[in-house]
């Protein structure tokens, strides 16, 4: 069971993923792998090999690129590995090897690009294809025009009281998707909790704390006076265009996602100038959970009562007010708004969550 | 306005292939934001302004965050394995 | 046949970008390209559907001068599906990229395949 | 209208609610409001179904003041209630069965996000199977994948972070193709509720203008949905998913989730498209073809594996690849066998997963069959939930797995296009799955080397019953009668099954 893999077998193992998923610069790797299989001698002759460095070494080229690994971090190994390399390529042996090996990875190369090009290729095609026989663009009689946007438009005016009528739609014609969406927001933000939430109650959470709270310090603003100048200009101008829009969401474009979305950019771009301390006076962890707690619960209520009343055919006795003013169209309002802090919250969550795992 | 049109569509497809390619991940981003907010002028001009506002918020605006927080992220971690 | 073929450059620019961010998301190894590639893939679907609820020479679905026939709008369901699929989309970026980050301070890598194989030796090692 | 109409729309609103509230709660109350709201539920979907089977027809439910193609709508009929009814059993056994090992298993201070994510698994399950709405269908199986993947990695090892992100990646791929199927179909039919869509997709036919686009919707939902329930070709990323999470997560990932989306494909066949045109579509024949060849390579794979998790997982491809292959077969008949085994496997396999937990507890949690041996003597109650779980799967006459090979095989009788395949990949993938179950079950119940494995046993060592919370007890039992009961007294399950199909149409 415990069988180990020899550096031959993960080497193959290797490639074949490789090739599976297409790797297409691999040439070191190549190298890598051909030091034990090829020439176990002159591998003896170099300095052990230090696969951690390795690894951060590929990491940092993932990031940075394949040009600057090395040099920056840790030239004293990578001028070891250029000479493993370059003695390994005089080696006759090896370097047959060597070839041989990089010709079957220029095939796989060769595979893999042709198949990605050939896949891409095919799902366009069949969809352009298909595209061609659907009813023509911009056509009113196309079947989607049919008695369903008619009554939205005619109607939706009486029957909902907002003017916008996408806002009617979704908010009132089609509410149960978006309550269903409001769940998949919040769903979602539970999983990032359950990732990157840091509780400082074992000792193995404790150690993470340290770490994330020291990476932070690299966030951290370092009081840049022309930032915070902008920010001051800013942040208020974000904040009042982001209520605007939530509040509003029934007379023109936009809505609580939008508006939320907004308000949550905001929010972060003060985070990022004035620092947590500041933030955290206003808007910390308890505050959110209250609020998306407040809101969804509110969401929840008054949807199922209007679903119940609708369905029951009673009268759910909500006034629609006077379409056009502010206060009106009955519920679609405060669940714009509703949905306006659940979004603002939850974004506002996810910077904070990926940034130091709490908020 | 049709060749407008044309331009902007090209150019999305252009953003998307670049995105695709480009080694360079913060570059990769950037182009995408760069797609979100031409996809935002589509939208526009389709007549609708509901999506447009929405996807310069969400699309270019919080997600595109949430990609550079994550690529900071990772640039943290990677500092903090150097510094051991 | 080929003469009834309706050409419109919206849906056909949506299902290139479809077939890319497909591809992207499938195959690409990076997975910082493969968030970006489903991203691609959703907006490209957004675009079919907005460019299938437009119709030449109408407005915008608000009401203007309390006019409510349906003939002076666009059709507004295209719109309300794709603002609800684009929080669809951005709540999943965001739990693939916590994820992304956890596999990071784990493996300290962002290909799959190396995350994979890293895995694997890390598993063989304990036992 | 009959107060207990309303009974759809509050379970589903009841698990959300719950979910909601939960975020503010301690783990251990979380965890009492999350079973009860699914048992709650399981007596909400046991009156729908005995109120539909008593007025013998099914109904809609408007969300909202307004009908069919303006509103949302969910719909309930005797085949809803019983598979909501039997989801919420299997989820109510699961949950319960597993509490002692959730605790271990999930951070402390991260409990009440698991019952999160149970609620609003359960809730988003129950609107797949309820819900008359394309939409609505898809928003749905958003949150659905994002809870199973929270359910994956809610353990947090590297296996299931790894796990967890294939998971993601499939599952936004099947996503993607089924939205775009949905706005393909928007775009041909302008209805996006079912049965208004039934309609438009009938005169559509008849006239056979959209006939490319409806042969590219057709196999474009079926693809991203057969994706992401792991149908054969897809389904790499089961084995990490289902057989490294907690017992709970993989009983449900296992049992329901991916039963989810398969009802929800039968749903579409039937209430979008009629099924004559799915014949046509030959769509059919290729989602036959990948249910055999999954059955045959899922069971030699799992013959392979020396990781009982592994193992059990990799079976799972192969039921996958039965219930498929009764959706391909084009047959009334295949589809109740396909149904039947939906609700036969579900039970088994969370009777599976639940009890080889109790079995790796008292061998030093080893997962691989050495350590497994004499293990069923250590922990008894355990070693019979897993006897009668693998002899259910093997087909076992009496027991679940049994009734659904049966079914399976009349249903081959009356396609004759494909009896002789049907009838010889049943009788392959029986013998194989009797390979590798009687190959772990002779382990389990052989004596142990040496005392070796018996040291690393349990806190309480070989007192094996002791071993076993009372939770876990119960869900064993209860999954054991379970699959006693479905296999003795399946005939009214099936005629419930044959309605609620008739129903559909």
């Amino acid at each position: 069971m415990s069988k180990r893999k020899s550096p031959q077998e993960l080497g193959r193992y290797l490639k074949f993923k490789r090739w599976l998923a297409g790797d297409l610069d691999l040439l070191e790797d190549v190298t890598e792998d051909a030091v034990p299989v090829a020439a176990p001698e002159i591998a003896d002759r170099l300095p052990a090999r230090d696969s951690a460095l390795e690894s951060r070494c590929r990491a940092s080229e993932e990031v940075y690129g394949p040009e600057v690994w090395p040099q920056s971090h840790a030239p004293g190994y990578a001028q070891a590995w250029r000479d493993r390399v370059a003695l390994q390529k005089g080696a006759g042996d090896a370097q047959a090897v060597l070839q041989a090996q990089e010709k079957s990875l220029g095939f796989f190369r060769a595979v893999y690009k042709i198949m990605a090009v050939l896949l891409c290729g095919a799902i366009i095609l069949v969809f352009l294809w298909t595209t061609a026989f659907l009813p023509p663009f911009g056509n009113p009689d196309n079947p989607a025009n049919n008695e369903v946007p008619a009554r939205y438009i005619r109607h939706g005016v009486e029957e909902t009281g907002a003017t916008n009528f996408v806002t009617g739609m979704i908010l009132d014609y089609r509410a149960f998707d978006t309550f269903g969406e409001s769940c998949v927001l919040f769903i979602a933000s539970c999983c990032v909790q359950v990732l990157l939430r840091v509780d400082a109650c074992d000792g193995k959470s404790a150690a993470r704390t340290r770490i994330q709270q020291e990476n932070d310090r690299l966030f951290e603003p370092k009081n840049d006076g022309i930032l915070q100048q902008t920010a001051r200009l800013l942040v208020p101008l974000i904040m009042i265009f982001g209520v605007y829009i939530i509040l509003n969401g029934h007379l023109s474009p936009g809505g609580g996602f939008s508006g939320g979305a907004v308000l949550g950019s905001g929010l972060i771009l003060y985070l990022n100038t004035f620092g947590f301390a500041k933030t955290e006076r206003f808007f910390n962890e308890r505050v959110y959970r209250r609020m998306t707690l407040c809101a969804l619960t509110f969401y929840c209520l008054a949807k199922s009562y209007s679903f119940f009343t609708g369905a029951n055919h009673l009268e759910s006795g909500i006034p629609l007010g006077t379409p056009g003013a502010i206060l009106s169209s009955g519920l679609i309002l405060p669940l714009n708004i509703c949905v306006g802090l659940v979004v603002m919250g939850t974004m506002y969550s996810f910077y904070t969550l990926f940034r130091k795992g709490g908020m | 306005m049709e060749v407008f049109e044309l331009l902007l569509l090209l150019s999305l497809v252009v953003c998307a292939v670049s995105v695709a390619v480009i080694r360079d991940l913060l570059a990769s981003i950037i182009v995408f934001m760069s797609y979100s907010l031409i996809m935002c002028i589509i939208w526009i001009l389709l007549q609708s302004p509901d999506l447009a506002i929405t996807e310069a918020a969400v699309g270019a605006g919080v997600t595109s965050v949430l990609f550079f927080v994550t690529l900071k992220k990772i640039h943290a971690i990677r500092k903090e394995d150097r510094d051991e | 046949m080929f003469g009834e073929l309706n050409l419109n450059l919206e849906e056909e620019a949506a299902m290139v970008l479809f077939g890319i961010g497909f591809t992207m998301l499938l195959l690409h190894r990076n997975l910082i390209k493969k968030i970006l590639g489903m991203n691609i893939m959703d907006t490209a679907i957004y675009l079919f559907l907005a460019a299938k609820g437009y119709i030449a020479g109408r407005q915008v679905p608000i009401l203007t001068d309390g006019v409510t026939d349906p003939a002076a709008y666009i059709n507004p369901i295209p719109s309300g599906l794709v603002l609800t699929g684009i929080v669809v989309s951005v709540s999943t970026t965001a739990l693939m990229l916590a994820l992304t980050i956890r596999l990071y301070e784990r493996y300290h890598s962002l290909d799959l395949d190396r995350i994979l194989i890293s895995m694997k030796q890390e598993e063989e090692e304990q036992l | 209208m009959s107060f207990v109409q309303n009974f759809p729309f509050f379970s589903i609103i009841l698990a959300m609610f719950s979910g909601i509230v939960s975020s503010v709660l301690k783990g251990k109350k979380a965890r009492v409001l999350s079973i009860c709201a699914i048992a709650a539920t399981m007596v909400l979907s046991a009156a729908v179904l005995a109120y539909c089977a008593a007025t013998g027809e099914s109904y809609v439910y408007w969300m909202g003041h307004f009908p069919a193609p303006w509103g949302n709508e969910i719909r309930a009929g005797v085949l809803e209630g019983l598979t909501a009814l039997l989801f919420s059993a299997i989820m109510l056994l699961s949950v319960i069965g597993g509490v002692k090992y959730t605790q271990t298993d999930v951070e402390p201070s991260k409990q009440n996000l698991f019952y999160i994510l149970i609620d609003l698994m359960l809730s988003s399950l129950l609107a797949l199977v309820y819900t008359n709405d394309l939409f609505t269908a898809y928003v749905f199986v958003e949150i659905n994948t994002i809870a199973g993947c929270g359910l994956i990695m809610i353990t947090q090892t590297g296996r299931s972070l790894t796990a967890a992100i294939r998971y993601m990646v499939m599952s936004s791929l099947g996503s993607g193709l089924f939205l775009i199927g949905l706005s393909l179909l928007y775009d041909v039919t302008g209805q996006l509720l079912m049965s208004p869509a039934q309609e438009a997709v009938g005169e559509i036919v008849e006239s056979g203008q959209y006939e490319i686009p409806l042969l590219v919707i057709v196999a474009v939902v079926s693809v991203g949905l057969a994706i992401k329930s792991g149908l054969f070709p897809f389904h790499y990323w089961i084995p990490d998913t289902y057989g490294y999470a907690t017992p709970t997560a993989s009983a449900i990932l296992s049992g329901l989730v991916s039963k989810g989306y398969i009802f929800l494909l039968i749903k579409f066949y039937y209430r979008v498209l009629s099924p004559e045109s799915v014949v046509r579509s030959h769509i059919g024949n290729v989602l036959f073809l990948f249910g055999v060849a999954g059955m045959m390579l899922g069971s030699l794979r799992a013959i392979m594996q020396t990781d009982t998790r592994k193992m059990i997982a990799y079976s799972s491809v192969a039921q996958i690849g039965y219930i498929y292959m009764g959706i391909g077969l084009g047959t009334p008949e295949g589809m109740i066998a396909a149904v039947f085994h939906i609700f036969s496997h579900g039970a088994t396999k969370a009777l599976l997963f639940l009890s080889a937990r109790g079995l790796y507890r008292v061998s030093g949690d080893r997962t691989d069959f050495l350590a497994l041996r004499g293990s069923g003597y250590r922990n008894r109650l355990a070693g019979v939930g897993f006897l009668v779980g693998s002899l259910s799967m093997v087909g076992f006459p009496m027991l679940s797995g049994f009734i659904s090979k049966l079914l399976f095989a009349t249903s081959a009788m009356a396609s004759p296009g494909k009896m002789l395949t049907t009838l010889i990949a049943l009788a392959v993938s029986t013998v194989l799955n009797a390979v590798y179950f009687l190959r772990l079950l002779t382990g389990l119940y052989r004596p142990a080397r040496s005392g070796a494995y018996d040291a690393g046993a349990g806190p309480d060592g070989a007192a094996g019953e002791r071993v076993n919370a009372p939770g876990f007890r119960v869900a064993v039992l209860c999954l054991i009668a379970f699959n006693l009961i479905l296999g003795l007294f399946s005939q009214p399950i099936v005629r419930a099954i044959t309605e609620g199909l008739a129903m559909f149409s």
